[in-house]
């Protein structure tokens, strides 16, 4: 069962993937992100990872992206022209990106130990209490300082894109 | 702090004064600065005049830079003694001449000149091989802007050209430096030769000829050995007359100290066996330069051949390992130094005039100014090498020393000697006899009080060293002994290390 | 959490996980690389960084430890920031070229 | 499989409730405002028109489907279908009851009980934009472009005062399953004031509770802050061009939201199935009582002259009432049923402050929506939010 | 509450400089909230003291070394060092931009509360220890970049840079966070000496994975520094972005950058040392060609500083393939010098530039030395420095460099280096040339003189660059003291 959902769920996240890739239009491709981070998110709960999963939906699907679909919306543009220089990636891209995937996967089945299998329930440290716990213990610094980020990002955001006001 | 320190620094506290001093000054200034510099390094001939010292005197020994253990390690010997003054010597001149001929930027340009004067010196006098590069790259800047802002029609060509020429060959001496840090420990001159005398850094001969390669290649450029001279028809064509005579008279000098100062010491096996290319490639230079200069329509152009020329003799002394070639060869570099100094400076005289270079455009010259065609003259004739003149000195020990090894390298070398005679007496011929044409006799006029303020110390300096050699000789053939001793020992002993004791004995 | 029954938990292999990572990185990077419309290529991005976590989440599963939820935690949160910024520089983009094609944002150089 | 079983009973059991409810809770709407507003409300179809649901849905199920021509067919097809979905599956999470035996079986009173319920529903609102934005983009009209801008950003920009207010209780009760908040809202202080976090010390949350409602007022796009919705500006907003089932389906998310949103509120603040009172006060006898004074306020009318028309209709529904009332008074039923109705009446009463609300207040300027989002409710929220951390790390 | 749950006192105290930095910063975003425009003449002297007394917090905190917050951090002097560098590099920004910001009709507190935050973030990238910090610091630093460079949002030049740097920026980071995941996995661990010795360890994990792990995170830090191949983004940024930001660019993040390069790669990748060496080495190699070469053909000078800078970053990167000590510290003295030298010379663009920055091309400097000999003998000097000529920061640094490079055996690095350098004197030369040899162009309109705060910043930067020339030993010795291992 385990290895059916991931299969399922890899499937969508990969089909996804690909669709992001592929798609003209850019809220198709948004659309298809989304798809990517919901079976990711099933992902995470599969390895045990509750609070990331919902972490996941809550700021990644539910905020990020949406984010981008206001922006795409907001500036409404079309759907990319073919460009010219761009003729050999749509040759050459698609080979190399599967021998890179290649490559990879051979490295990383010989990498991990075949003994090593994601059993649901065996995790247990993914709930929001573990997290809370390590993240006001351990990692407390890089805690406190993601708020300086955080107000970066803000000030960003003011900054370049307020109307001026006369 | 020694007199020697206070020679170095001067011409830095000048430079500073000079920025400081209003422009009205400047020239006044620089050349009463300039003047005091002189006088005080006048101080220097002290030891050699009272004793022949060997080995180094005025030293200072300080840190500068603890780790690495970079020091502040100057002193004087007989090699750097005369160069040093001889520097001392022509800035004040160069500030002379440039007194009419510069009429824009003149603060700045007195300010180059004098720290020009500090790069020289420090060239001459430091004994610590960072303390030496850091002097080398120094000269490079002032020089760069004296041609640069203050040059004829093709300046920034002939400026940029230098700048790269010499800074291409000396970041390799500056890998090899560090190389020889990284081996000895130790960046004091004194102490890695010591450690290679003594057998106690030894190099493979791959990696010694590789140094002695780094070394030589940067100090060929500068010298400049022939095919590596090309930029120096540029520089001194486009430079003014000042900055020609410092570069002609001084800056050359530096490669030829260099190879003397450290390639040879240093590297003695490697120099030994690549003295036989040296020599070709100097004897090339000799008749090279000789004969470009023939053709040369421009003057400027002319001396700035005969000036390879020349330095090609001194190339081949240095590589001949004999005493009289290595005398000689130091000895051509004094010559040079102020027989070309006053070429350049005549020609700028003539430039100032007539506004032109070449020779075509000159001609009669000699009746509007008896006075300067015989200057003129004379120099020409000490260029050439005539007996009881300062090049002949030298050119004759180069000649001696290189025949009692080789005697072919000076059969050719001749060939130079006869030819410098035909470029340097025809452009005499052309310029000063003859009928003068109408923009000879309007514009031509003989030598003003300056004019000859600046040149007579030159004139006499040709006739004293070309007739009492021994006033100069002594300190040059003492230190050269002492390079050869090390060289000769190094190549006959060098299979078994000596004891301390064992060198000392000699 | 309810407890499915043992008969129907078959485990998957770790190394399916991290392969799978590997496949979105690898698409996102083909993204980025070939598309042209700036927040695509932006998106292409986001898709790396999830990728990225989802090797986290396994190899904390592979350690016991629940560090790599809090690594990918972070990397959320910086993944907001990151989007909030970038998404005001586009708009200041749009604003003053009217375009998304990133080709046609190249008026510097000589 | 007794697992999958079970699941699929509660699930069709929940549907079936829910379903029923938002039809309803249309009707009851439409009633409570027609009486505000002084009005009777829909009567014709059925007695005091309570087949009006029924009808409605046949007559959406019926209607012509129109398609137009310049939308992007994808993502109008799938943003109704987007916003249904979420609405309805966040009510997988939400418990209604005690777990209750039932011969062998023992169960919870709800679908799955997760320990991270509240995130699940934080996460299951975002999604819901989706629904809104992807349907004003796929409209291709700049009314619904516009709607669906603002709803979204609406949406958004309420949700950071709607989790902060969330965020304060969590802090207070330590858990993040529904099912522990409600066990950590009981018992009494001093016996009788019950310990829900409104009322909860060290810090009461009055105002997260306040500052919730109001966020999800926002949030599900109802007065006074349906500005994506209003007629007078965008004619519909983001649904102008769905009509029929697509149509119907957007209005079955709000509704389904709305109940979410009250159920997660009566959980969170109201103590869930507690009751407002001790049972030895006898606070289990009230649905009994209330349902008995409901039975006689029916008979008083039925049989009122004035009232010809419901002279069936309200006895029937007193009888009804009346054996509602017995059922109360059986013990091993009461015991399943007690909660319910304390859920049931707690989530009913924010459902009819909605309606109240709505019935009452007019609708904001977008500015200033905006404005009171950012400039009022979120400082609030972090102050709230701020206190009550304090104090618990304190105490 | 446990009372091991707050850190000790000292733990704060080693990151005073971080927290004056945001206080600051916070500080003046509300003062910008509350001020009338015509007090917000304040913001760069607050800005200012901001750093200041951040540089001294950073001293401060050397007072009490040591590991912090469960060694996510560490105070060594490697650290300091690179604090007090990237919070100058601040400071000069600071100095350099307020004239400019006015000049251009946007002042505003928000710029120097992002150059606050961006340095906070290079102050902990100086002090991280650990992968997670490292990263946090890095994209605090990356993101306050990335609105710097696009801060005159009406200009597309400035929205040009920001979108390509953020979008290649964000790309790296991506890269980088992948290397970290794998790094996690492999080692269990993202504390660097915890992954140092899962590496020295007898059961090391396989060299191949751990090898690709760190190619990984060296894409991501190889963008931040602009080393080949990923340098791409450099010119356009630097071209694009204010002047002030373009020498903040170059110089704070780069130098954090590379804090992190090396203690990433000496510390955690030590045991590794020998098989990333031959990959440094090609990219030093290069970087430093790509840059040199790319900056002849350059007519703006922008644009040829940016190649500049990517030149440089391949000289330090000669220093990190050493990987020794003395390696290190020449890296450190090598950006110190650089830091001052390039900032001094893009805050004489800045001023050339004049408004709207219509003077950048190489040939708007024609006739410099005579319209404001001041300034262009400064640039002279930093150009002077930036090609290596002796008693400059620059000379010495890169002396430095190859004698470290030497010491490790790279000869044939080094002589190319060296080769490159000359390369180099070429297009700065040709800048020395038109200040100083070209005379001004007619059309130009005339120069005003410059204000005192980026007189400040330009005589300031000389004098250091000078001072780095001719004593050197200070700087040195605790470079040297403090360079890892």
């Amino acid at each position: 069962m385990d290895s059916i959902l991931f299969l399922i769920f890899a499937a969508i996240s990969v089909v996804c993937g690909v669709n992001l890739v592929l798609q003209k239009h850019p809220i198709s491709s948004a659309l298809s992100l989304v798809g990517v981070m919901g079976s990711l998110a099933v992902l995470y709960l599969l390895l045990g990872g509750e609070f990331i999963a919902m972490a996941q939906l809550i700021v990644y699907a539910g905020a990020i992206m949406v984010l981008f679909i206001f922006v795409i919306m907001l500036q409404n543009a079309g759907g990319e022209t073919r460009g010219k220089k761009r003729l050999w990636a749509s040759y050459a891209g698609a080979p190399m990106i599967a021998a890179i995937i290649g490559i990879g996967a051979y490295l990383i089945q010989h990498a991990v130990p075949h003994t090593a299998e994601v059993t649901f329930g065996a995790f247990q440290h993914g709930n929001p209490f573990d997290i809370g716990t390590s993240l006001f213990e351990n990692y407390v610094l890089p805690f406190e300082i993601t708020s300086i980020l955080i107000l970066i990002a803000i000030v960003g955001a003011i900054v370049l894109a307020r109307k001026e006001i006369e | 702090m020694t007199l020697l320190d206070a020679v170095l620094f001067l011409p830095l506290i000048g430079f500073a004064a000079l920025l400081l001093i209003p422009k009205q000054f400047s020239r006044a200034a620089a050349l009463i600065i300039s003047l005091l510099i002189f006088i005080v390094s006048l101080g220097l001939i002290g030891p050699y005049w009272f004793a022949n010292p060997s080995g180094y005197v005025f030293t200072t020994d300080a840190v500068w830079i603890n780790s690495p253990p970079i020091r502040y390690h100057v002193g004087l010997d007989g090699l750097s003694l005369w160069l040093v003054l001889l520097t001392t010597l022509l800035t004040p001149i160069s500030v002379a001449v440039s007194w009419k001929y510069i009429d824009h930027r003149v603060k700045e340009f007195y300010a180059f000149l004098i720290l020009l004067e500090f790069g020289l010196i420090g060239v001459f006098v430091a004994l610590d091989l960072f303390l030496f590069y850091v002097f080398w790259e120094i000269c490079l800047v002032p020089m760069y802007f004296l041609i640069g802002i203050w040059g004829h029609e093709r300046r920034i060509y002939a400026a940029v050209k230098f700048f790269l020429y010499t800074m291409a060959g000396s970041v390799l001496m500056l890998a090899a430096i560090i190389y020889l840090y990284n081996r000895a420990g130790s960046f004091d001159y004194v102490a890695i030769l010591s450690q290679i005398e003594t057998g106690r850094l030894t190099f493979t001969p791959r990696a010694e000829m590789l140094l002695f390669l780094a070394f030589f290649i940067s100090f060929a450029i500068k010298v400049p050995l022939f095919p590596l001279h090309t930029w120096l028809p540029d520089a001194h064509v486009e430079a003014p007359t000042a900055g020609s005579v410092m570069l002609a008279s001084v800056m050359l000098k530096m490669g030829a100290y260099g190879l003397l100062r450290y390639c040879l010491p240093l590297f003695p096996d490697a120099a030994r066996s690549s003295a036989p290319w040296v020599a070709a490639l100097a004897i090339t230079g000799i008749i090279y330069g000789a004969l470009v200069a023939l053709v040369q329509p421009n003057m400027k152009k002319l001396v700035a051949y005969s000036s390879v020329s020349h330095l090609g003799f001194v190339v081949l002394g240095i590589f001949s390992f004999t005493q009289q070639g290595l005398d000689g060869a130091v000895y051509q570099m004094l010559n040079h130094g102020i027989s070309t100094g006053a070429l350049f400076m005549l020609v700028g005289y003539l430039y100032e005039r007539r506004h032109s270079l070449e020779i075509a455009a000159y001609g009669g010259v000699a009746t509007p100014a008896p006075n300067l065609s015989i200057i003129f003259l004379i120099t020409t004739l000490a260029s050439i090498g005539l007996p009881s003149l300062n090049n002949f000195v030298g050119e004759y020990l180069v000649l001696q020393g290189t025949a009692m090894e080789h005697f072919t390298w000076t059969a050719f070398a001749a060939i130079g000697v006869i030819l410098s005679a035909c470029y340097m007496l025809w452009l005499y011929q052309r310029a000063f006899f003859g009928k003068a044409s109408d923009g000879v006799t309007h514009h031509i006029y003989d030598l003003t009080g300056r004019e000859w303020a600046a040149i007579v110390p030159l004139i006499a300096l040709m006739v004293w060293m070309g007739t009492f050699t021994q006033s100069f000789l002594p300190p040059i053939s003492a230190q050269n002994a002492r390079i050869l001793d090390t060289t000769h020992r190094l190549k006959t002993e060098r299979v078994q290390i000596l004891a301390p004791e064992a060198i000392r004995a000699r | 959490m309810p407890q499915l029954p043992a008969v129907i938990n078959g485990p998957a292999p770790l190394s399916w996980y991290l392969i799978l990572s590997a496949v979105l990185f690898a698409l996102g990077v083909a993204g980025f690389l070939f598309r042209r419309n700036i927040i695509t290529v932006f998106m292409s991005i986001e898709l790396m960084l999830n990728a990225v976590n989802l090797s986290f989440i396994a190899f904390s599963y592979k350690l016991g430890r629940n560090d790599g939820h809090i690594f990918s935690f972070f990397v959320m949160v910086v993944a907001a920031a990151e989007a909030a910024v970038g998404l005001a520089i586009i708009l200041t983009v749009f604003k003053n070229r009217q375009t998304l094609e990133i080709d046609e944002v190249s008026s510097l150089k000589n | 499989m007794n697992f999958l079983i079970l699941s699929l009973i509660k699930a069709a059991v929940v549907a079936f409730v829910l379903m029923t409810t938002l039809a309803y809770l249309q009707w009851i709407e439409r009633k409570v405002i027609a009486h505000i507003q002084l009005r009777v409300g829909p009567r014709r179809v059925g007695p005091h028109g309570l087949l009006q649901p029924l009808a409605d849905v046949i007559k959406l199920l019926t209607k012509e489907d129109i398609l137009p021509s310049h939308v992007n067919k994808v993502f109008y097809f799938l943003a109704p279908f987007i916003a249904v979905f979420f609405a309805l599956i966040a009510i997988s999470v939400i418990p209604f009851g005690t777990e209750i035996s039932v011969g062998p079986v023992h169960t919870a009173m709800q679908l799955t009980d997760l320990n991270i319920g509240v995130l699940f529903i934080l996460g299951l609102s975002g999604m819901g934009v989706y629904g809104v934005a992807l349907a004003g983009w796929a409209s291709n009209n700049k009314y619904a472009l516009l709607g669906g801008l603002r709803s979204s950003a609406q949406m958004i920009s309420y949700e950071l005062p709607m989790a902060l207010a969330i965020a304060a209780p969590l802090l207070m009760l330590n858990t993040l399953s529904f099912r522990q908040l409600v066990d950590a809202q009981s018992g009494y202080y001093l016996g009788f004031i019950p310990r829900w976090t409104i009322f909860q010390g060290p810090v009461p949350q009055v105002v997260s509770f306040i500052l919730f409602c109001i966020a999800v007022f926002a949030e599900t796009n109802r007065v006074p802050f349906d500005l994506p919705e209003a007629e007078n500006e965008l004619v519909a907003g983001f649904h102008t061009e769905y009509s029929s089932m697509k149509f119907a389906a957007f209005f079955m998310a709000e509704y389904a939201n709305m109940v979410t949103v009250s159920c997660v509120a009566t959980l969170l603040f109201l103590g869930g199935w507690q009751p407002l009172w001790p049972a030895q006060y006898g606070s289990s006898f009230l649905p009994t009582a209330t349902f008995l004074v409901g039975a006689a306020l029916c008979f008083y009318h039925g049989f009122h002259p004035a009232r010809s028309f419901d002279r069936i209709t309200l006895p029937v529904a007193g009888v009804v009432f009346l054996g509602i009332a017995a059922v109360f008074l059986i013990p091993p039923v009461s015991a399943v049923l007690l909660p319910l109705f304390w859920f049931a009446a707690k989530v009913g009463f924010i459902l009819f402050v909605y309606i109240w609300v709505r019935g009452t207040l007019p609708r904001f300027r977008y500015d200033q929506l905006m404005r009171f989002a950012w400039t009022f409710m979120f400082p609030v929220a972090v102050a709230n939010l701020f206190i009550t951390g304090l104090v618990v790390a304190l105490t | 509450m446990p009372a091991s749950f707050f850190p000790a006192s000292a733990e704060y105290l080693r990151i005073l400089p971080e927290i004056l930095l945001t206080l600051f910063g916070v500080a003046i975003m509300f003062f910008e909230a509350v001020l009338s425009e015509a007090r917000k003449r304040i913001f760069a002297p607050l800005a200012a003291a901001g750093l200041g007394a951040a540089l001294v917090g950073s001293i401060v905190a050397y007072g009490s070394p040591g590991a912090a917050f469960h060694g996510m951090i560490i105070v060594d002097g490697f650290a300091t060092f690179f604090r007090v560098l990237v919070v100058a590099a601040g400071l000069l920004a600071v100095f350099a931009s307020a004239e400019y910001l006015w000049r251009e009709n946007h002042p505003g507190g928000e710029f120097y509360a992002l150059i606050l935050f961006s340095v906070a973030g290079q102050s902990i990238m100086a002090s991280a220890n650990e992968l997670i910090v490292i990263f946090i610091g890095l994209e605090i630093s990356s993101i306050a970049s990335y609105i710097l460079a696009g801060y005159l949002r009406d200009d597309p030049r400035n929205n040009e840079a920001a979108l390509k740097y953020f979008l290649l920026g964000s790309f790296a980071t991506a890269f980088l966070l992948y290397g970290v995941a794998w790094i996690y996995g492999l080692t269990g661990s993202t504390n660097l000496e915890a992954i140092r010795l899962a590496l020295s360890a007898g059961g090391a994990p396989p060299l191949l994975l751990t090898g690709a792990a760190a190619a990984l995170m060296f894409v991501g830090f190889g963008f931040k520094i602009s080393a080949a191949p990923f340098q791409i983004w450099a010119p356009d940024v630097y071209q694009g972005a204010p002047a002030p930001v373009s020498g903040f660019l170059s110089v704070g993040p780069k130098a954090a950058a590379f804090a992190i390069l090396i203690r990433t790669f000496e510390t955690a990748f030590g045991p590794i040392a020998h098989d990333w060496q031959p990959l440094m080495w090609v990219c030093a190699l290069a970087t430093m060609i790509v840059g040199n070469f790319a900056a002849i053909q350059q007519s703006n000078i922008k644009r040829m500083l940016a190649y500049s800078s990517i030149a440089h970053a391949g000289y330090v990167l000669i220093a990190v393939t050493a990987a020794s000590q003395t390696g290190a510290a020449a890296a450190m003295f090598y950006l110190a010098a650089y830091a001052f030298t390039n900032f001094g010379a893009f805050a004489v663009v800045t001023h050339v530039a004049r408004k709207g920055e219509r003077y950048v091309k190489i040939d708007d400097f024609a006739g410099l030395a005579r319209r404001q000999p001041g300034m262009a003998a400064m640039l002279a000097i930093f150009l002077l420095s930036l090609i290596g000529v002796p008693l400059t920061g620059g000379f010495f640094g890169k002396f430095y460099i190859f004698k470290a490079a030497l010491d490790s055996n790279l000869v044939w690095l080094t002589v190319l280096g060296l080769l490159n350098s000359a390369v180099a004197a070429y297009y700065y030369l040709r800048v020395l040339v038109v200040m100083y040899m070209k005379d001004p162009d007619g059309a130009a309109e005339s120069l005003p003189s410059a204000g005192p705060a980026l007189k400040l910043a330009v005589y300031g930067s000389a004098i250091v660059t000078l001072l780095l020339g001719i004593l050197p030993g200070f700087v040195l010795d605790f470079a040297n003291r403090a360079a890892l291992r």
